[in-house]
């Protein structure tokens, strides 16, 4: 293997391991786990998560981070709900919201980039802001009743297994090779790897700031508000209380992918894996089904724990200049 | 490189939150009047300045060891928890009879378990400090909640509660036990070479650690004394109201934390923290919390004004948005 | 030259630049025609890289007006800078680790629709673009960290080159190339001021400003010292415009005190330091080095030869993975530069920037770091004691800086480099390792750094020094050994003391060529 | 085989462990399985309705036999019961109704929050001929208990010309946070406040410490009410510093099964059984703390 190309799958080959590690052992302890319709539930059941942890990513890649995310989910849902309500067609009413969900991100974004504000606060206020807003648009939450936003949340296609890929599944895989292609593939996507990777390097390198990172925080919001979408296809009701801890579940799954807070490296796929390893510890608990409240907890966390270590360990052994 | 900050207005990064503190008080001053009335009931000082205080010393704690976490470019998201764990064990080991110094060891001791594994994660295994101490967050929650079998356990121990709802004079304890930890924080990062060395640890871990610097066992240390903070701070939150609540002890603490020390002009990239600047940020988070209660506001809307202080402290912070606010008091003058 | 000077390709007049407590430039004038190389000189902290910083718009500047061709110009970011024409690396090595050479190479230009990039081609770009610099055996695809600081600055270089440009300018990109790999930068130079480009070429290497410049400029304390036509201007008198005082001839500028310490005292048996077998995997083998009180050793190679790893090693920086390192005879374990200090050692990485400064803190604080945290009590040192320090290292290395609390990241580059030697000047180390120590160091602060070592060498230290200037090598050391292909290769001493002897031996003086790991080495 | 000697495999989507309450009622079910020989799987939400969800369907992909359901909000059902439904699987809804299509699920069994709001406001009534000046401590913004205890109080107080709340403030269902409000509430509006009315004990309990610090007599001079009935609560009552508590019955494990067993055999439910509620006050306080689980 050569330095390029360890350096470039490494963590995610790794990552991939851990992950089918983990199904393995799922598979082994609940011999109902490895079946077609249980991978089709993870990703469904994720798929706002997944969303979630994508636009996250891109911050987290140009060396920045998102708390809004969470509750602008929440905001995007009971938005949508009320806007359905009042007589608006699902489409418009989606659009809309979407564009909300985007210029709360670029406000944020200006925020950050024009005064020079650290954007764990700028984005904390985001969340407090996008809380307040959507307990402003409905205190209690509301169901979506309308014939195409029905047909939409119905829709499914049935892969074999019985297992069914709906719409905010198909939203999720969608959104997600855009992502990779997005990150990978385009100016904008090198950019922000290179503005996470130092901010005085990237500007010396004459390449444009500002647009970047604007462009990324509008991108978390726009993810936010699709991930409120998926949640209400998932849900037919927008919910102002919902998505509480949302955005540090992202953070974790963009981070078990492989980023790396301080910027400028990850990647889209390896976050998508994060989400699955992230979800299929949860399945494999509610199989288990057998914990108390407070066990599940711990459960959870030591299970977490378990494959971060083990992944830095494989990473470790498998890297060409292991430090210290 | 290009950033071009003096060292004095770096020293003096505290003097912002403090004025946004002050500019709140000013307004209720205005708006909310008898908001500084003090009064006496039974020999002791009550009122909403002191309420301030009692209710921010669990924040001011928290943040203390927030801020040197802070500082080697970490967080320690676990503290809530970790204010459960304390808690928990002080209650159930009172209840089993305990000695004060007892319970209190076992309980900071539980508190520096969960800080020096969080450290070990961070420093040695060199898992990220996010996602590190939020496993801690979860986890730390279901031990709080296994120690206490679910339930909130009142807390029988006389010394205990005293610390919580005890008066030394007519001053309340909490905020007295809150400044002088934060006092000896801040002699002992001063008056000894830590300080210095926390920063370099969190500046640049590298360069830190060929200087001679043990960097790996500052971070450890580091995070062991936050959970040590956080603990202290659960056991005067739990004797303040007599019960050590696993599911709801130190909920969300975290945030407060975070922002009151961030606001307080430590640097979330590390390198740069400032302890009273944290005092002030906590503060300026509780008097904004007795704001809005004052002010009626309905509870659902309290996270917008919240929202617009965070922006506002941080604006008044920011030297670029100095920069131009002046820009734009001066172009018409020109003109 | 004066047959092109007409309108001149970039202008300055009347230059202003203030940092608190510093007027960086103060009505600074500078004219670059097309079809020259023109030579900034001046001591660190005279303004050189301020200068830069404003013709590329990095800086707003306080006064004065830019002209392009003769008409105003007024970039207000390198991206302005770079679609005015202008080219620019800049002094400290600004590349993103993480991404490969190929990225760093193209960055904001990558070949392929406005969105997509084609990725085939940027990769061949890159190779052609890395082949100009002589590095053409480097695989584009390797993370550019991964690369030693010579590669790197090439790498800096092969990406300026890149542009379409008029003017291309260099801050100091030389400070890390062996001569081998400056003379092919140079050719390239020379290739491009025949192709009509204007060159702004910054460097503290005297010999350089002669081989390649056709004028130079020459800041002081951020004023103009003076513009002269290279061919016109002795060394001594560019060395007087820089310093602002007048030398002799005897003023020891060029010849420093050299080692004259071969009478060294055989006596003490055992070596300072000594490494058997040293070894890391992926990095170099079977280092065999011994080091004497009162003993200076160099370390000489190629780029990629193993010197930093071999000095890192003995400091304990890295975990070396068979071999021994000996103190006065004893083995010790050496497990981190905590254990290194412990036994007398100090070590000046050729890293500043991430290895070196500690950005955030002063001065002050960068200076005394080492002293305090090698002190095993709780006790800082006294506030007198370390302004005493601090003080003393400013005025002995003659630092430049406004104040003691200055964030060291405001410092010149030069002046950087010189807090972090004085960083390990005050804990008294008797054994050195300086790697590079003087990189981006002005020829004044060099000449103290020689003599500051031949100091150490009187008092019985030892010395471990690592250069790509060979003179310098040869300059200063006892012994020399030289490293081929992370082997030692010989050990020169005596007689065998001169750069072309060196410079043999580092090529390999025997018939079978040692290919360079970033190209040929070029004829000597 | 992994369902257990002659039981059922029932699957519990439980809303999360953030009170007291909740915890007795996760006790009370988890105890009423072990006591049947079901095997019971537990899911625990941790507050977060996605994770219900997604319970939900691990429960059904695994094939229980039976789920029960305490729902974290009233929306967002109507997919996963219709799930559970086509695979021929009863869902038993626990101490919150759903707004969804009433065939998607066998049976509700829970207290009427509105009503709760109603019986606490009506004992206030009586208590004080109509005349009070009352501190209103709710719950999180935006959870259903909060606002339905709101409404059932305000329904009853609103008509009641004597009657009047001065101010009202979350909470957040937690005593610190009560302690803390009641604290600041107290300095503006301690002057007139003659009743605290809390949307459960927890606050209720901090308010009271918030009262006995500034010197007033919580369960004579200020009557305080609220809504639960934990033991706490009942200690409170003893002492003489709470006056009353509208109990709400998490102890629906011997409800939950006996529907689950009826289901499972073919049987029909009534779509709502509701748990009577009762209102406690100091006159019974001491004989039925003896009693108390929780
Ligand atoms: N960002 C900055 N903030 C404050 N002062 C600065 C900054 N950059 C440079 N200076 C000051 O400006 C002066 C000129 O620095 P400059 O970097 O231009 O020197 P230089 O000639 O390039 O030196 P060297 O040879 O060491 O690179 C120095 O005194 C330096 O301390
Ligand atoms: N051509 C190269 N390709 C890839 N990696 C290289 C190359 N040259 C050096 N490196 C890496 O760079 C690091 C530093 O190299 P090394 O210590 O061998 O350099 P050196 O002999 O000090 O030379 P110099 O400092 O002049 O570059 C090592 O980790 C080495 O593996
Ligand atoms: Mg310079
Ligand atoms: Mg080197």
């Amino acid at each position: 293997m050569n330095l390029a190309f360890r350096q470039r799958w490494l963590p995610t080959l790794v990552t991939a391991a851990v992950l089918l590690l983990l199904l393995a052992a799922a598979g082994a302890l609940y011999p109902g786990f490895l079946r077609p319709l249980v991978f089709a539930n993870i990703l469904r059941n994720n798929a706002y998560l997944g969303i979630l942890a994508l636009g996250m990513t891109f911050v987290i890649l140009s060396g920045g981070i998102d708390l809004s995310v969470g509750t602008l989910l929440a905001f995007s849902t009971i938005l949508l709900a009320r806007a359905i309500e009042a007589g608006l067609h699902p489409l418009p009413a989606a659009f809309a919201v979407a564009a909300v969900g985007t210029f709360f991100g670029a406000g944020q974004g200006l925020l950050i980039h024009s005064f020079r504000l650290p954007p764990f606060l700028v984005t904390l206020a985001g969340m407090f802001l996008a809380k307040g807003l959507a307990f402003a648009v409905s205190l209690q939450s509301l169901t979506i009743s309308h014939p195409h936003f029905d047909a939409a949340a119905s829709f499914r296609i049935l892969v074999p297994g019985r297992a069914p890929l709906t719409t905010a599944t198909w939203m999720f895989l969608v959104l997600l090779a855009a992502g990779i292609l997005l990150a990978r593939r385009t100016r904008f996507g090198r950019n922000v790897y290179a503005l996470g990777g130092s901010e005085d390097t990237a500007l010396l390198m004459g390449l444009p700031i500002a647009r970047t990172r604007v462009t990324v925080y509008a991108l978390s919001g726009l993810c936010a508000a699709l991930a409120g979408l998926a949640m209400t296809l998932n849900t037919r009701s927008g919910n102002p209380a919902i998505g509480l801890g949302m955005e540090l579940d992202a953070i974790a799954c963009a981070v078990i992918g492989g980023t790396l807070l301080t910027g400028g490296v990850g990647s889209v796929f390896g976050t998508f894996l994060g989400v699955l390893i992230f979800g299929s510890i949860k399945t494999a608990l509610d199989f288990h089904g057998g914990l108390d409240s407070s066990w599940l907890r711990i459960a959870m966390g030591i299970l977490l724990l378990a494959f971060i270590v083990l992944q830095r360990a494989l990473s470790r052994s498998g890297s060409p200049n292991p430090n210290s | 490189m290009m950033a071009c900050r003096t060292s004095s207005a770096v020293a003096r990064s505290w003097l912002w939150p403090l004025a946004g503190l002050l500019l709140l008080l000013a307004f209720n001053g205005i708006f909310a009047p008898g908001f500084f009335r003090l009064a006496f009931v039974e020999g002791r000082l009550v009122g909403n300045p002191v309420h301030i205080a009692v209710q921010s010393s669990k924040i001011i704690l928290v943040a203390i060891g927030m801020t040197l976490v802070i500082a080697t470019k970490g967080v320690d998201l676990s503290v809530g928890s970790v204010m459960a764990i304390s808690g928990s064990t002080a209650a159930v080991l009172a209840a089993a009879g305990a000695s004060f110094p007892s319970l209190f060891a076992a309980s900071l001791a539980a508190g520096a378990a969960v800080g020096l594994t969080n450290g070990l994660l961070v420093a040695g295994l060199r898992i990220q400090p996010i996602v590190a101490t939020l496993i801690f967050m979860v986890l730390g929650r279901g031990v709080a909640m296994l120690i206490a079998g679910g339930q909130p356990r009142p807390i029988q121990n006389e010394t205990l509660l005293f610390l919580g709802s005890g008066h030394f004079w007519i001053l309340p304890l909490p905020p007295l036990l809150a400044l002088a930890a934060l006092l000896a924080t801040a002699a002992v990062v001063r008056f000894t070479p830590l300080g210095l060395f926390i920063a370099a640890a969190g500046s640049n871990e590298t360069a830190a650690r060929l200087a001679g610097l043990p960097a790996a066992r500052i971070k450890a240390l580091v995070y062991t004394f936050s959970g040590i903070a956080a603990a202290c701070a659960g056991l005067i939150a739990a004797a303040r109201v007599e019960t050590a609540d696993p599911s709801r002890l130190g909920e969300l603490v975290e945030l407060d934390a975070i922002f009151a020390v961030v606001v307080g002009g430590t640097a979330l990239t590390g390198g740069r923290f400032s302890l009273a600047g944290s005092l002030a940020g906590a503060l300026l988070i509780q008097t904004l919390t007795l704001t809005m209660i004052n002010q009626g506001m309905p509870p659902e809307i309290t996270p917008v004004p919240k929202a617009l202080v965070i922006v506002a402290v941080c604006l008044l912070q920011s030297g670029e948005f100095r920069k131009r606010a002046a820009g734009l008091f001066r172009r018409p003058a020109a003109a | 030259m004066t047959a092109t000077a007409n309108v001149p390709l970039l202008q300055a007049r009347a230059v202003v630049k203030v940092f608190p407590g510093v007027r960086a430039l103060d009505g600074v004038d500078f004219t670059l025609q097309s079809g020259e190389i023109h030579a900034l000189i001046g001591e660190n902290g005279a303004g050189k890289s301020t200068l830069i910083k404003v013709l590329t718009g990095v800086y707003p500047r306080d006064g004065g007006e830019l002209l392009a061709g003769g008409s105003p110009i007024q970039p207000r970011s390198p991206a302005d800078a770079e679609r005015l024409g202008i080219s620019t690396v800049y002094q400290e090595i600004h590349l993103l680790p993480a991404l490969s050479i190929a990225e760093n190479i193209l960055l904001g230009r990558q070949p392929g629709h406005p969105a997509w990039i084609d990725w085939k081609s940027l990769r061949r770009r890159a190779a052609a673009a890395l082949e100009r610099v002589g590095l053409a055996g480097l695989d584009p695809g390797t993370p550019a960290g991964a690369c030693s600081l010579a590669v790197q600055q090439l790498i800096a270089v092969a990406r300026a080159l890149d542009v379409q440009a008029r003017v291309l300018i260099l801050d100091e990109p030389t400070s890390s190339l062996d001569e081998q790999e400056a003379a092919a930068l140079f050719a390239l130079m020379r290739h491009l001021r025949g192709a009509g480009l204007g060159i702004l070429f910054v460097t503290h290497f005297l010999d350089q400003v002669y081989a390649v410049s056709d004028r130079i400029t020459i800041l002081r304390n951020g004023h103009l010292a003076g513009v002269f036509p290279t061919a016109q201007l002795s060394r001594l008198d560019l060395v007087s415009h820089m310093l602002g005082k007048e030398l002799t001839a005897s003023g020891s500028i060029e010849t420093s005190p050299g080692p004259h310490g071969h009478d060294q005292k055989d006596a003490a048996p055992a070596p300072l330091l000594e490494a058997r077998g040293l070894t890391r995997r992926g990095a170099v083998e079977n280092i065999d080095l011994k080091l004497h009180r009162g003993e200076a050793l160099g370390l000489a190679g190629l780029l990629g030869s193993g010197r930093t790893e071999t000095a890192r090693l003995l400091f304990g920086a890295d975990r070396r993975s068979a071999g021994a390192i000996l103190i006065d005879g004893k083995p010790v374990p050496l497990r981190s530069p905590r254990d290194a200090i412990r036994h007398g050692m100090a070590f000046c990485s050729e890293d500043r920037k991430s290895e070196g400064i500690i950005p955030g803190l002063s001065v002050r604080d960068n200076l005394v770091l080492a002293m305090e945290a090698s002190r095993r009590t709780l006790r800082r040192l006294s506030r007198a004691k370390r302004e005493e320090l601090a003080h003393r290292f400013i005025e002995a290395l003659r630092i430049k800086t406004p104040a003691l609390d200055t964030p060291i990241e405001n410092l010149s580059g030069g002046n950087q480099q010189k807090v972090l030697l004085a960083r390990w000047l005050c804990l008294e180390p008797s054994l050195f390792i300086l790697d590079e120590p003087t990189r981006g160091i002005d020829v004044g602060a060099k000449v103290e750094i020689e003599r500051l070592i031949s100091r150490l060498r009187r008092r019985g230290r030892g010395v471990l020094f690592v250069s790509s200037d060979l003179e310098e090598v040869v300059r200063v050391c006892d012994r020399i050994a030289v490293l081929r292909d992370r082997c030692k290769a010989a050990e020169l001493s005596g007689s065998q003391l001169d750069a072309t002897t060196v410079m043999h031996t580092i090529a390999g003086a025997d018939p079978v060529r040692q290919p360079a790991p970033g190209g040929d080495p070029a004829p000597a | 085989d992994r369902h257990a000697a002659g039981g059922h495999v029932v699957g519990f989507a439980q809303a999360g462990a953030e009170s007291s309450w909740r915890v007795a009622e996760t006790q009370s079910i988890r105890n009423e399985a072990a006591a049947r020989g079901i095997d019971l799987k537990f899911s625990d939400a941790q507050g977060k309705q996605e994770n219900q969800l997604a319970a939900i369907r691990n429960f059904i992909s695994q094939g229980v036999e039976a789920i029960i359901l305490a729902p974290i909000v009233e929306t967002g059902w109507e997919d996963v019961l219709r799930e559970a439904k086509d695979a021929g699987i009863p869902v038993i809804l626990v101490d919150r109704g759903v707004a969804a299509d009433p065939s998607l699920y066998t049976t509700l069994i829970a207290s009427d929050f509105v009503a709760e709001g109603r019986m606490a406001a009506e004992w206030l009534r009586e208590k004080t001929g109509g005349r009070a000046k009352i501190i209103e401590l709710q719950g999180t913004p935006g959870a259903a208990p909060a606002i339905d205890r709101k409404k059932g109080f305000e329904e009853v107080i609103n008509a009641e010309p004597g009657m009047e709340i001065i101010a009202s403030q979350s909470g957040d269902f937690n005593i610190e946070r009560g302690k803390e409000v009641m604290e600041a509430l107290l300095t503006q509006y301690g002057g007139q406040l003659t009743a605290v009315y809390s949307h459960n004990d927890d606050m209720a309990l901090g308010a009271i410490q918030a009262l006995q610090a500034a010197g007033r007599k919580p369960g004579e001079e200020v009557l305080v009410v609220s809504i639960d009935g934990v033991r706490a609560a009942f200690e409170a009552m003893v002492a003489g510093t709470l006056n009353c508590t509208v109990e709400c019955n998490p102890l629906l494990g011997p409800m939950a099964f006996d529907a689950v067993e009826k289901a499972l055999a073919g049987e029909t439910l009534p779509k709502k059984i509701v748990v009577e509620d009762k209102v406690f006050d100091q006159s019974v306080a001491a004989e039925v703390i003896g009693s108390r689980k929780y």
